[in-house]
């Protein structure tokens, strides 16, 4: 079943073509890889389904609905989470209340009830709370809980965004190159992390990555873009075999060799 | 002692003639004190800057009040004084403020206000009648009226738009200035299209150099007349050949002027601060001081040295002479207007030249106007 | 030419990180620091560079000595001044200049005109994308294009010792091949001695003389590549070789967990 | 002794207060407070009760810049407009004190927050100048629109009435004052537990991300300045009962000035540090003061020096707290007290 | 309608308006170099006029020596000032070093307090006061002086930002002083370098409005506040934006003290700036010049 369909997608940033003409589908529950060289518009591509961006041209259909127009946070409250390339966490906020925020549209109690506190906001607060310890506790990064964001490792930041982003219980989860700036093992952690995300919670992935290890390993699909154009799209192994892709992005040698 | 307060401004916006006012009554108090005091007791007077702000005027106000339990207070401007004028009323405490507001002399309504000097309004009166009386035209004198929008510089506006009606002077034109020191051509555009004979100003002296200069570049024909803070010994100096033939409405003598009273003042200045530069602000201070002194000597005598006793004193003085410093001074129970007499000068050569002495009646509708 | 012993650093007085550190990097080499997430490899580089000021950290022991002299607590102008070029982690441009302005001010300690001329065609060769936007804000940049403009301005300085923060992190796999291609050619050719951080180690291990991995603020093992290359552990945790030297699929490791450290 | 954290309960881990001390030290701390009026000559009161105030101000304040990022420089405006509006509703239709107040605030909330609706596009220097502008404007109106303002001459507010008791007294006004303080404290501590808080501070710390975790950025911003500006307008309304009269004098924008230094000194993003602010700069003058006419008794002819050096060593006060507390007091307080907690093993 | 006064005021408000344009672009140079708004600029323009003022009148200088005199002491200070004060705050919140500067101002004006006394004090004819006309009105010399200057200052610092290594190093540094930091580049010489021009400037803007008042006092310092929204206006990082936004304001105080004033009563021409600045910011919410502010992820 489809969950997210773009079709001819197109963005321009005054003179530069971000995207043209970019359209594919994503199932529900499924992997979905976007791959492609440096500056061709996987990151845009994000921010259009996101809405950080608002394409020019062409349509983003969430679950059976148009959100081309909406604003971000709109499409938050129907599903959707993302974490950022260039880490876009509250840096001055410690771990824990990095997770809090995420809660926010879950979260109903309004502003005089939080101004008095104690009574049902207090109850709700401490709610919220429980669920995020347990993202922690999945994400094994209770050690930092308390930490500042800012003071921690680039590693584990790209945790902490990660888990922001789980403690909105997404049902589309955007993830923009989640591996970059890890080590084979930590690699081999957030795959797991990530596969557990979607098999047992059942969330639909869509990632940006450059480990062509772990995208061809773990996604069910693939999008490879170039120059802001659709050059394939398929399985894994279908797109690994395309020369295109190969000479765009792949290069000759065995990526396994990287 | 006798326990004074003293709320000056000597660093705020209005410091440039705050400063030498602090300075006359402060020296005038100490010659007093040097001389044997209030018979025999020494005036203490506590210093504090409150910097025209008004917050800070009340907080000192209160120190003065509870803690150090003055009996009268020596003021600054219209703001503090205004903001401050139910609690002087309710904790009957004299206070003498520099702001000349007509409105402060109606006893019915503000009891404890005092100041020294003829009024704002007094001083537009006088130029007004100073107008009329000099006007040779065939159509009736055309005046200006030239202020800033706050408390001092509208002050005396209400009572100069009355009196002109009376004397058959037409107002042609009101213009607001901006307060700190501006280029105001587009004021003095806008005014010289009225082309009035005459323009009063209202404000101090720095905003009133600026102004001529203005209007000399311009080559405006109206001749101005400024109020009692706008004429003193600095224009010529600050506005230079702008200021030639220009009139002012003085409340005060200029220091050094040729009257009896002048010579403590240079005795003082000459022994203790050779250098310094006075001018007619600092014998205002000086003034001040030396009538509120003579209320607390009337008052001590009666032995009612608390706000009311000098309240009393002080509506006692009757023609009561500085020396020339300041025409001669009344205070009734009734009427708190000190005088009505004001003097005309003119800039020439760079100096200040006296032309005559004016005197509008004490009219009971202008009471408080 | 680059000597670290028993250095400590400490970030706001209270948090100790490096834990006596030493390190040693032979002029003309290319030297790879490796470990895991919040090792301290990046605090290693500051420390080096003399950036640690700025964060609120100091060098708290041991020395840094640079061609026989001690640069610790130096102010960072003037370690760049002796030659040594910091590119930061997470692509630090200067977003609000162009392209082309960014170059400028990585050329900023350099005094020869003709070769400062140069030296920026040579960048625009590198790397053509740049060319391209060169009057470009370098804010619109993608990732990976920032990535080329950080690495392009470390050129421009011609430095003596280049410390490279993760030239790789979100760069694609082609382009990873050509810059690490190029970290070797300005090695060879300019005789640029290089300290290379680097998560993936393979890539690493394919250019670097030495290697280091650091674990908690240490080091725990170092060696020439060729050792560390045999070294069963790194095969395992650093290059993914199993056993049997089959790599596993990413896909059945989820079942089970591990951890080895070596400290 | 207290070493570390053992919290059991997440509802633990998210209390105000740390210890059970530290409420016993609260609670001594507010007898004390409350006893001042018995002991405290009436002058001195009258700092306290501006203290008071500049307290309210100050996190109403630190709510809109210190946790929500967005420089203001409109305070004095907005506390303008609660002191003109509750003197308004008092003399005008003689409305009693405890609805003034409110509705004063209330009427500043909602200019707070049509004033904030630019936000969303103009930022961080432009938007404190686009404040500074709508001081000017705001001074403006309330010079012209003299039938309900007074215009130059201001209005002049009648002694706030409880019935037949009148809070005419320095010692009254405190009650009044503190209790409001109280309120306004602990409704902005809770504020920051909860979902609006910590949205403020997202806002603050990376607006993108904050949308993209589901914060309306519009709707929040606009909810700090109403809410930073209902603080305001109370502290407008309290400033009107304690001058008795109100002008716009009264309202300068070295007011505005003024505040912000407060939560700069006392620490952005911090309530506590919006407490020592207030104290500080509302004391600093008056000690300066204090200490200035002290020595001008004895030395009446230097007065005018003093009063000039009284400035001085406000700015050097300014400038010194800022190179050494550059995070503000509040954070030196955290450090010491920290330092404390684990000594004598603080490393 | 009145077209000789609708031209005396557009060509007075042009001209009054360079005088904001010069004292702007004090602003614009610290804001380009560390993205800070300096609110002591009124008092440099403050310090700038005395120091000619008593090298004039104490030391009968002549005019063109007090000049570079004054150059050289503006120079200082703003270097002193930031090693004293801005050095230690590299780094720190920009409120703080906002902050820091309105402290400065106080420092400043205390300072020149106790040396000269708040007596306006007349300040020496340096130019002849002989007014020009121009169209229909007659303009102060000392406004033609403000011009050329501004012309001048403009063509030189837009290229020095633009194609100076130096400049483009300040700009960097504004951009992020950790990352030029990395580049060798000086932070403190560059805000040394960008501290001491922008006092210059303002000092050249001090003395020429001491010539054109004929006195000098506390409150020229005032200057300062009133050149924000010029400053805003045209862009916080924009010389050009200076200068435009020097200009529009003049014209526009001028307008708005010729037509809407006699319509309210006064005030007007103070408030026009402000409201026009509100509605240009609700359009361009980074001025007319200024560069938008990069937000991205
Ligand atoms: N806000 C923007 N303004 C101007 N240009 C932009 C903007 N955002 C992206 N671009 C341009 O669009 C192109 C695509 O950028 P994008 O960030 O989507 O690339 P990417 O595929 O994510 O690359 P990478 O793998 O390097 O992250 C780039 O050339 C970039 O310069
Ligand atoms: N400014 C700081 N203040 C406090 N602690 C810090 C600061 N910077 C780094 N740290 C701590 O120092 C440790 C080492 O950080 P560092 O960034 O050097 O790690 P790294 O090895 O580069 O990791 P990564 O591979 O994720 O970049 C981490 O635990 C981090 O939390
Ligand atoms: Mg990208
Ligand atoms: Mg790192």
């Amino acid at each position: 079943m489809v969950q997210l369909s773009c079709s001819d997608i197109q963005l321009n940033f005054g003179g530069v073509r971000a995207l043209s003409g970019v359209s594919f589908e994503v199932l529900r529950g499924e992997i979905f890889a976007i791959i492609g060289p440096n500056g061709a518009g996987k990151s845009s591509m994000l921010n259009c389904i996101s809405g950080l961006y608002h394409p020019q041209q062409g349509k983003v259909i969430y679950e059976d609905h148009d959100v081309t127009r909406l604003p971000p946070f709109e499409r938050t409250k129907r599903g959707m989470a993302r974490s950022f390339q260039n880490i876009a966490l509250f840096k001055g906020m410690s771990v824990i209340d990095n997770l809090m925020i995420g809660r926010h549209l879950h979260q109903h109690s309004g502003l005089i009830s939080g101004g008095l506190y104690y009574g049902p906001a207090q109850v709700e607060e401490t709610k919220h709370r429980e669920y995020c310890e347990e993202i922690i506790e999945f994400l094994e990064i209770q050690s930092i809980r308390k930490s500042i964001v800012g003071t921690l490792a680039y590693g584990f930041q790209k945790r902490v965004e990660l888990a922001r982003a789980l403690a909105l219980e997404p049902k589309l989860l955007l993830l923009d190159e989640p591996m970059a700036g890890m080590n084979l093992e930590e690699t081999e952690d957030m795959v797991r992390f990530i596969l557990d995300t979607n098999e047992t919670r059942g969330i639909t992935i869509i990632m940006i990555e450059h480990d062509m290890g772990v995208v061809m390993d773990i996604s069910n699909s693939v999008c490879v873009l170039d120059f802001g154009k659709k050059i394939a799209g398929g399985t894994p192994e279908e797109v690994q075999q395309d020369p295109n892709v190969i000479k765009a992005y792949l290069g000759d040698e065995d990526p396994e060799g990287l | 002692t006798i326990k004074v307060g003293g709320l000056w401004d000597l660093t705020g916006a209005t410091a440039d003639v705050g400063k030498p006012f602090a300075d006359g009554a402060q020296d005038a108090i100490a010659m007093i004190n040097e001389k044997g005091g209030i018979n025999g007791k020494k005036i203490e007077l506590i210093n504090v800057d409150y910097a025209y702000k008004i917050p800070q005027a009340a907080a000192a106000y209160k120190k003065f009040v509870e803690s150090d339990k003055v009996v009268m207070i020596n003021g600054w401007g219209s703001g503090d004084t205004e903001a401050l004028r139910d609690d002087i009323t309710k904790d009957k405490i004299p206070f003498f403020s520099a702001s000349f507001s007509g409105h402060l002399t109606d006893p019915t309504k503000t009891p404890f206000n005092f100041f020294v000097g003829a009024s704002y309004s007094d001083q537009i009166r006088g130029f007004l009648d100073f107008v009329k009386k000099n006007w040779k035209g065939k159509v009736p004198a055309k005046v200006a009226f030239i202020y800033p929008n706050h408390g001092f510089g509208k002050a005396p506006i209400e009572a100069g738009r009355q009196y002109a009606k009376e004397l058959g002077i037409e107002l042609v034109h009101e213009e607001i200035i901006p307060t700190p020191v501006q280029d105001v051509t587009s004021n003095l555009l806008s005014m010289q299209k009225k082309s009035p004979d005459y323009a009063y100003v209202q404000t101090t002296v720095a905003p009133c150099a600026n102004l001529l200069k203005d209007a000399k570049k311009l080559g405006i024909k109206t001749i101005f007349f400024l109020g009692n803070y706008g004429m003193t010994e600095a224009l010529p100096k600050l506005a230079k050949d702008a200021a030639e033939g220009v009139y002012g409405m003085a409340t005060h003598a200029a220091y050094g002027e040729n009257v009896k009273g002048m010579k403590a003042l240079l005795d003082w200045n000459k022994k203790h601060s050779p250098k310094a530069e006075r001018d007619t602000v600092y014998v205002r201070g000086w003034s001040y001081a030396v009538v509120w002194a003579e209320g607390l000597r009337i008052a001590d005598k009666n032995k009612q040295l608390n706000g009311e006793g000098i309240k009393k004193a002080l509506e006692t003085l009757k023609n009561f002479d500085t020396g020339g410093l300041v025409p001669p001074i009344t205070y009734t129970a009734t009427d708190h207007r000190p005088t009505t007499k004001t003097t005309v000068y003119v800039i020439k050569g760079g100096k200040m030249t006296k032309v005559t002495d004016m005197e509008t009646p004490r009219r009971k509708e202008w009471l408080g106007l | 030419m680059l000597t670290i012993s028993n250095a400590e650093v400490i970030y706001n007085r209270v948090i100790l990180v490096l834990k006596g550190l030493s390190l040693h990097v032979p002029e003309g080499k290319i030297v790879a620091l490796l470990g895991a997430n919040g090792a301290g490899k990046s605090t290693t580089l500051k420390a080096i560079s003399g950036l640690l000021k700025s964060e609120e950290g100091e060098v708290s022991a041991g020395s840094i000595e640079f061609m026989g002299e001690r640069i610790n607590n130096l102010d960072p102008e003037d370690i760049v001044r002796k030659g040594i070029f910091q590119v930061m982690e997470g692509r630090r441009v200067f977003e609000d200049l162009t392209i082309d302005e960014n170059l400028i001010v990585g050329g900023h300690t350099r005094k020869d005109a003709a070769g400062f001329k140069r030296d920026k065609e040579l960048v625009y060769d590198y790397f053509p994308r740049l060319r391209e936007r060169r009057n470009q804000l370098s804010g619109f940049l993608s990732g990976g294009e920032q990535q080329m403009l950080a690495i392009g301005r470390a050129l421009m300085a011609r430095p003596r010792l280049m410390l490279l923060d993760e030239p790789s992190l979100g760069i694609a796999p082609l382009l990873v091949q050509e810059i690490f291609q190029l970290i070797k050619k300005i090695n060879t050719e300019e005789k640029t001695t290089i300290l290379l951080v680097e998560q993936n180690a393979n890539i690493a291990f394919s250019i670097c003389d030495h290697a280091y991995i650091m674990e908690g603020g240490r080091v725990a093992m170092s060696g020439t590549t060729e050792q560390m290359k045999s070294n069963d552990d790194v095969k395992e945790f650093y290059l993914g070789i199993g056993e049997g030297k089959e790599k596993k699929s990413y896909r059945e490791l989820k079942s089970y967990k591990r951890r080895k450290r070596w400290l | 002794m207290r070493c570390g954290d053992f919290k059991t309960s997440y509802s633990a881990d998210m209390t105000i207060f740390e210890s059970n001390s530290a409420r016993v030290m609260m609670g001594l701390f507010l007898c004390l407070l409350f006893s001042l009026p018995l002991y405290t000559p009436g002058y001195l009161l009258d700092i306290v009760n501006r203290i008071g105030i500049a307290i309210i101000g100050a996190i109403g304040l630190n709510i809109l810049t210190g946790f929500t990022g967005q420089i203001s420089l409109g305070n004095a405006a907005f506390m303008a407009i609660g002191a003109f509006s509750s003197g308004y509703f008092g003399t005008k239709f003689g409305l009693p004190f405890y609805f003034c107040i409110p509705l004063a605030g209330l009427m500043t909330a909602f200019f707070g927050m049509f004033v904030g609706i630019p936000s969303l596009r103009i930022k961080g220097l432009y938007l404190a100048m686009a404040t500074l502008a709508a001081h000017f404007i705001v001074e403006f109106l309330i010079v012209k629109w003299e039938s309900v303002t007074g215009g130059v001459a201001g209005l002049s507010i009648p002694a706030p009435k409880l019935g037949s008791f009148t809070l005419n007294s320095d010692a009254r006004l405190f009650f009044l004052i503190f209790i409001i303080v109280i309120m306004a404290v602990l409704f902005a501590k809770n504020l920051f537990r909860t979902k609006v808080g910590k949205a403020f501070v997202a806002i603050r710390d990376q607006a993108i991300s904050a949308e993209v975790m589901g914060v309306n950025i519009l709707k929040y911003k606009l909810l700090s300045f109403g809410i930073s500006s209902f603080y305001v307008g109370v502290a407008g309304a309290l400033v009107s009962y304690q001058a008795k009269i109100i002008s716009p004098e009264t309202f300068p924008v070295t007011v505005a000035i003024d505040y912000l230094g407060m939560i700069i000194i006392g620490g952005l993003g911090s309530i506590l540090g919006s407490i020592y602010g207030a104290v500080f700069i509302t004391l600093l003058p008056e000690l300066l003061r204090l200490s200035t006419s002290a020595l001008a008794g004895s030395f009446p002819l230097l007065v005018a020096k003093l009063a000039a050096t009284k400035e001085l060593v406000f700015g050097l006060f300014i400038v010194i707290f800022i190179l050494f507390e550059p995070s503000g007091l509040a954070a030196r307080w955290h450090s010491i007290k920290n330092y404390w907690k684990l000594y004598p093993f603080s490393h | 309608m009145d077209i000789t006064f609708l031209l005396q005021l557009i060509i007075n408000g042009l001209v009054v308006g360079s005088i904001y344009a010069l004292v702007a672009t004090g602003f614009v140079i610290i804001y380009k170099a560390s993205s800070a708004l300096n609110l002591a600029q009124g008092e440099f323009l403050m310090v700038g006029a005395y120091i000619c003022l008593n090298l004039l009148s104490k030391y009968h200088l002549p005019f063109w020596q007090a000049i570079l005199i004054t150059f050289v002491f503006s120079a200082i200070l703003g270097m002193l000032i930031e090693r004293l004060i801005l050095r230690p705050l590299i780094g720190s919140h920009l409120i703080s070093v906002i902050m820091v500067t309105l402290g400065l101002s106080s420092i400043l004006k205390a300072l020149i307090q106790l040396v000269y006394g708040t007596d306006t004090i007349p300040f020496p004819e340096v130019f002849p006061s002989a007014p020009v006309q121009i169209g229909p009105i007659p303009v102060s010399q000392g406004y033609l002086y403000a011009i050329g200057c501004v012309t001048i200052l403009v063509t030189v610092l837009t290229m020095f930002f633009k194609y100076s290594k130096t400049g483009v190093a300040m700009r960097a540094t504004a951009s992020s002083q950790q990352v030029a930091l990395t580049m060798g580049i000086s932070v403190k010489k560059m805000f040394a370098i960008s501290w001491a021009i922008s006092a210059m400037v303002s000092a050249v803007g001090g003395i020429l409005l001491g010539t054109i008042r004929g006195g000098i006092d506390m409150s020229l310092s005032f200057m300062g506040l009133k050149v924000l929204p010029v400053v805003i206006l045209g862009g916080l990082d924009s010389i050009l934006g200076a200068i435009v936004g020097g200009v529009i304001i003049g014209v526009l105080e001028n307008l708005s003290g010729g037509y809407v004033d006699p319509l309210v009563g006064g005030g007007a021409k103070e408030v026009a700036p402000y409201i026009a600045l509100i509605l240009i910011l609700m359009f361009k919410p980074y001025g007319l010049f200024g560069k938008k502010k990069i937000e991205r992820v």
